[in-house]
């Protein structure tokens, strides 16, 4: 793989765009590569603009914090692009050349203007409806992050499927350190299931889907891209 | 006493030598500090809260007292669970940092080991506490997860509250990463103790970066823990009736303006100062230098603490791709500062940079109040308000110095 | 356990100041039913220190060391202000850190002697004045009742800032001339005893150090409360003759008349039913054990 | 020049169980209880003068104040009693 991937997540709060940094990051370090994860600090709440960010490599990393020049950006919600629910603007500010953007809508939402400024970047951009995804697939919306993990792994192929299986497994699985709001959406999540195994397993799935569509998409794709 | 005493018989508490090898309560080991570094466990995949809490599970500490503050809440709660569990004395919610450190310092007086946690605003809060904790000699761990402290509310991380500590008479250590958190909580005890130091410790990291940040952790195994704390071993009396003298002071030079008074304050201020200078030695001992350096044979050199070496560390892998050579020195304690580590390292150094994670620029200031031909040291770059410093602009303030064009580097807005 | 702990080294006895030798020969460590009596016949645990002549509050201070029950197994938190005076001379360990936080200094180290010696009684008292308590440490003081600490906390009132030169204080009467109230306090002398019983204490007690035997039975009502209940509240009025205009001699009067009928220290009294109980079941048992010892 | 305070032996009824003096001096170990004599005993050098004992022995009377010779420290019984510490005389306005 490239020296670094570095992913930046924007999402509104309880969408669980840490939880997936998280995920991704852990994923990596399952798989025996380097990784850091964090959240953009701020004091989140729910449906306010909720910031996480990804790195991963083959070396130790040191870098944090906020994420300002990324390969890959992630958009959970159509409003981070039609509300400006973004702590950059434009959402894509900072992002490499030969980047990658995906984002959550089933419809495209960028401007004339966006077009060309990430074309003139050589910047692939991946729409993908996640959120249906995640209702049909995971039976609820809360795993809209699931489907966005999947298909940047699909995509990026930083890590396989079976590391974020494992990741899923440590994050669900057992107890978790998490502060308030995200403590009592892991526990709406909970609930949401019966048992923790169904909970795992339809996450997975979700995972497993998105990633399979994300990487037909990617091979069909003729540009070049960073990140592969 | 040079008369033989017969502890038993006469009720007085003397030291209580626990030995190494024997068990706590919780059936942990006593263990000496350097041989808990040599058996690491498989390495964890932590934030620098839960880091927190597992340094304090080994550490013996007895009791802690609680406040809620971002970025500082998450460890202070996990401290609690740890409480729940056994693995300490006592643990409570204060009512102000003020408070709490009042509560730390009661419970240091009375024998035990107190650790807390505190950042930004709270720091400041509390901030009469510290210069008494230090002219008190209560070895009290604070650790410190630097956060803004003006107005307008801020909760970002930003190193400003640590150029505050730095006349205090504490003990400063800065850590980069959770890995050096959670073994400058270990080594702070050990060192902060010592008979010779016998001062509080502020052992602090970049909030969030650190506290919020999930990264690769080397630990010991939670069946080993330090040795306790031997109150009997401070070179002022405990506040607990068990030894003498029962009785301060014959003559108190407290509010007295005479020469006694003040070459007793003057003498009792250089002797705090002195003993942190006699912390390096067991510093050294445990953590191996006060320093770490990579090719300070270098013509161009970064000197940071803190978060500001890991961006640093980055910035020389990006300016080494375009053959760009440049030195690290990173100082891991402010307090002592390394004086004579730094000038050795920088002694053939054209250009010193040095980034930091505020706007007042106090780390360059250190620097250049102790390096010969300090025209050197370029103070930054800085960022303030707990914004991150990406790589790109270190790189950037380098190859400006050089000459080398950069491109404008892109704005986050537009 | 008694004077142990103040045993001198024999090698070292002929260079130990007089007092301290003083207190090895006659001070009342360890002595049961200690009070007030013990004074002018054995060694007093306060030396002679550099409050004014006629301090109501230097009496207080002796009545209050003479009647703490075990002083070999109390430690004293006081603050800054007179009081941070004459403890530097107090032969029981004591702490002075800082102005307000005297009731959060005590939580702490109440909690540590605790954590470190689980069974043994160790008594913490806090002594203070009235600005330590109320105005700048009102917060700390507060929450140490509500969290239900276990030790006594004791005000020395003297209704102003004596130690800065008689500035206004909460615990000011209303309508008092003085530095920083310059045309009278505006508002009531805060109701402290009030707060305090709303605010958890077992038992809290209001009065005027002119009577010895009254101070010692509250003073030791208080710490025995302490020990077993929570937290426990005494006030007690220390004018200061210089700041409101007195002779050297005329402390006691001036308690006197605060505390005869309609005076701001009436004598107040305040305890629970299960305290009550409590206490009258260890007067009968000290009634009794004085009265054996005085039959053998 | 300052005053002390000076017990009458003839006077006092300490050993009636008179501890007034003692009780009332605002400073510790200052007037004591004399084992032999049974009556109450100024310590010179801890005597802050400031005449509370006197107010206290209303009965007896066996307490007057008298000046300290300022080179030596001794009580000069003959001399008429001096100012008093009359501390807040400065407030009293």
């Amino acid at each position: 793989m490239k020296k670094r991937l570095n992913i930046r997540i924007s999402g509104l709060g309880g969408q669980g765009a840490v939880t997936a940094a998280h995920l991704l990051a852990m994923a990596a370090n399952k798989a025996g590569l380097y990784s850091i994860s964090n959240p953009f600090f701020g004091a989140e709440k729910r449906m306010a603009p909720a910031e996480s960010y990804c790195r991963i490599g083959p070396e130790r990393i040191y870098d944090r914090g906020e994420l300002v020049y990324p390969e890959v950006i992630m958009v959970f919600h159509p409003q981070v692009i039609t509300l400006q629910k973004s702590y950059t603007a434009p959402f894509y500010s900072g992002i490499k050349k030969n980047g990658l953007i995906i984002i959550n809508t089933s419809t495209d939402l960028l401007t004339e203007e966006d077009h060309q400024r990430l074309d003139d970047l050589n910047v692939a951009v991946y729409d993908i409806d996640a959120t249906s995804l995640a209702l049909e697939i995971g039976g609820t919306e809360l795993s809209t992050n699931m489907a966005m993990i999947g298909a940047c792994a699909g995509i990026t192929r930083v890590v396989s499927l079976d590391e974020l299986e494992k990741a899923l497994q440590d994050r669900f699985g057992k107890k978790y350190v998490a502060s308030g709001g995200t403590a009592t959406l892991d526990e709406a999540i909970k609930k949401k299931y019966a048992k923790k195994e169904m909970l795992l397993k339809k996450n997975m799935d979700t995972i497993i889907k998105a990633y399979e569509i994300a990487t037909e998409w990617a091979q069909n794709q003729k540009q070049e891209m960073a990140v592969q | 006493m040079n008369k033989p005493v017969g502890v038993k018989e006469k009720g007085v508490k003397m030291s209580q030598h626990v030995k190494l090898g024997q068990k706590n309560k919780k059936g942990q080991v006593y263990t000496d500090i350097v041989d808990m570094f040599n058996m690491p466990e498989p390495p964890s995949f932590l934030t620098g809260s839960e880091v927190i809490r597992d340094a304090v599970k080994v550490a013996s500490i007895d009791l802690s007292v609680a406040y809620p503050i971002t970025p500082q809440s998450e460890a202070a709660a996990l401290i609690g669970e740890l409480y729940a569990e056994g693995y300490l004395g006592d643990y409570f919610r204060g009512e102000s940092e003020f408070a709490v450190m009042g509560q730390c310092a009661g419970a240091a007086f009375g024998g035990a080991r107190v650790f807390t946690t505190t950042a930004g605003p709270g720091t400041l809060r509390a901030f009469e506490n510290f210069p008494m904790w230090a002219g008190a000699r209560l070895p009290i761990q604070v650790c410190v997860t630097c956060r803004g402290i003006n107005s307008p509310l801020t909760i970002q991380p930003d190193t400003l509250e640590m150029y505050f500590l730095l006349e205090t008479g504490m003990l400063i250590w800065h850590a980069e990463t959770a890995q050096d958190l959670y073994d400058y909580i270990l080594a702070g005890f050990m060192v902060a103790e010592q008979p010779d130091v016998h001062l509080p410790i502020a052992t602090c990291c970049d909030g969030f970066f650190v506290t919020h940040t999930k990264d690769t952790v080397n630990k010991v195994p939670d069946e080993v823990c330090l040795p306790p704390y031997d109150p009997y071993r401070s070179p002022v009396p405990c506040m607990d009736m068990e030894n003498p003298p029962v009785r301060m002071m014959r003559d108190p030079f407290v509010m007295k303006s005479n020469y006694i008074s003040y070459s007793t304050h003057a003498s009792w201020q250089q002797e705090v100062r002195a003993a942190i200078e006699r912390s390096r030695k067991h510093t050294i001992r445990i953590l191996g230098s006060l320093v770490e350096t990579q090719n300070t044979d270098r013509e161009i050199l970064i000197v940071a603490s803190g978060t500001a070496v890991s961006q640093s560390r980055e910035a020389i892998r990006l300016l080494e791709e375009e053959g760009i050579k440049v030195g690290l020195v990173k100082l891991k304690t402010i307090r002592p500062f390394p004086h004579a580590e730094l000038r050795e390292a920088t002694a053939n150094a054209k250009a010193i940079f040095v980034p930091e994670f505020n706007l007042s620029g106090w780390l360059a200031r250190e620097v250049k109040a102790c390096i010969p031909n300090n025209e050197r040291v370029h103070a930054g770059p800085q960022v303030g308000g707990g914004m991150t410093m990406p790589l790109e602009v270190i790189a950037e303030e380098i190859k400006r110095y050089l000459g080398i064009p950069t491109e404008t580097l892109a704005s986050r807005g537009s | 356990m008694s004077k142990e702990k103040i045993t001198i080294c024999e090698d070292l006895a002929d260079i130990m100041p007089p007092e301290y030798q003083e207190l090895v020969a006659t001070a009342t460590y360890g002595k049961e039913d200690r009070g007030w009596r013990d004074v002018g016949s054995s060694k007093e645990l306060i030396e002679s220190h550099s409050l004014c002549a006629g301090c109501p509050e230097s009496i207080a201070f002796r009545y209050v060391m003479a009647s703490v029950p075990a002083p070999e197994d109390t430690v004293f938190v006081g603050s800054t202000g007179c009081t941070s005076l004459v403890f530097p001379h107090v032969a029981i360990q004591n702490i002075h850190s800082l102005f307000g936080n005297q009731n959060a200094i005590a939580s702490g180290l109440h909690r540590a002697l605790k954590v470190r010696f689980p069974d043994q009684q160790k008594d913490v008292v806090v002594l203070a004045g009235d600005g330590a308590t109320v105005d700048i440490g009102l917060d700390m003081t507060l929450q140490s009742w509500f969290r239900q600490e276990k030790f006594t906390t004791i005000c020395f009132d003297n209704e102003l800032y004596a130690n800065t030169g008689g500035q206004e204080s909460g615990l000011m009467q209303r309508g008092f001339v003085s530095k920083m109230a310059p045309a009278g306090k505006l508002f009531d002398k805060v109701r402290l005893p009030e707060i305090a019983r709303e605010s958890g204490c077992h038992y809290v007690a209001c009065l005027t150090v002119s009577k010895p035997n009254r101070v010692e039975k509250v003073i030791k009502n208080a710490i025995y409360v302490s020990r077993v209940f929570g937290p426990s509240f005494v006030q007690l009025y220390t004018p200061c003759i210089l700041e409101i205009g007195k002779q050297s001699m005329e402390g006691l009067d001036e308690m006197k008349d605060a505390e005869s009928i309609g005076g701001r220290f009436v004598f107040k009294e305040y305890m629970t039913d299960e305290v009550k109980n409590f206490l009258k079941q260890k007067d009968d048992e000290d009634k009794a054990r004085k009265k054996a010892a005085k039959n053998k | 020049m300052y005053n002390v305070a000076h017990v009458e032996n003839s006077k006092c009824t300490a050993e009636k169980g008179c501890r007034l003096c003692i009780m009332y001096c605002p400073e510790a170990d200052t007037i004591l209880l004399n084992p032999e004599t049974q009556k109450a005993e100024i310590v010179i050098q801890r005597c802050k003068g400031c005449e509370l004992c006197v107010i206290v022995c209303t009965t007896a009377k066996a307490i007057t104040m008298h000046p300290v010779d300022g080179a030596t420290g001794n009580i000069l019984l003959g001399h008429k009693q001096g100012e008093v510490a009359g501390l807040g005389q400065a407030y009293a306005g």
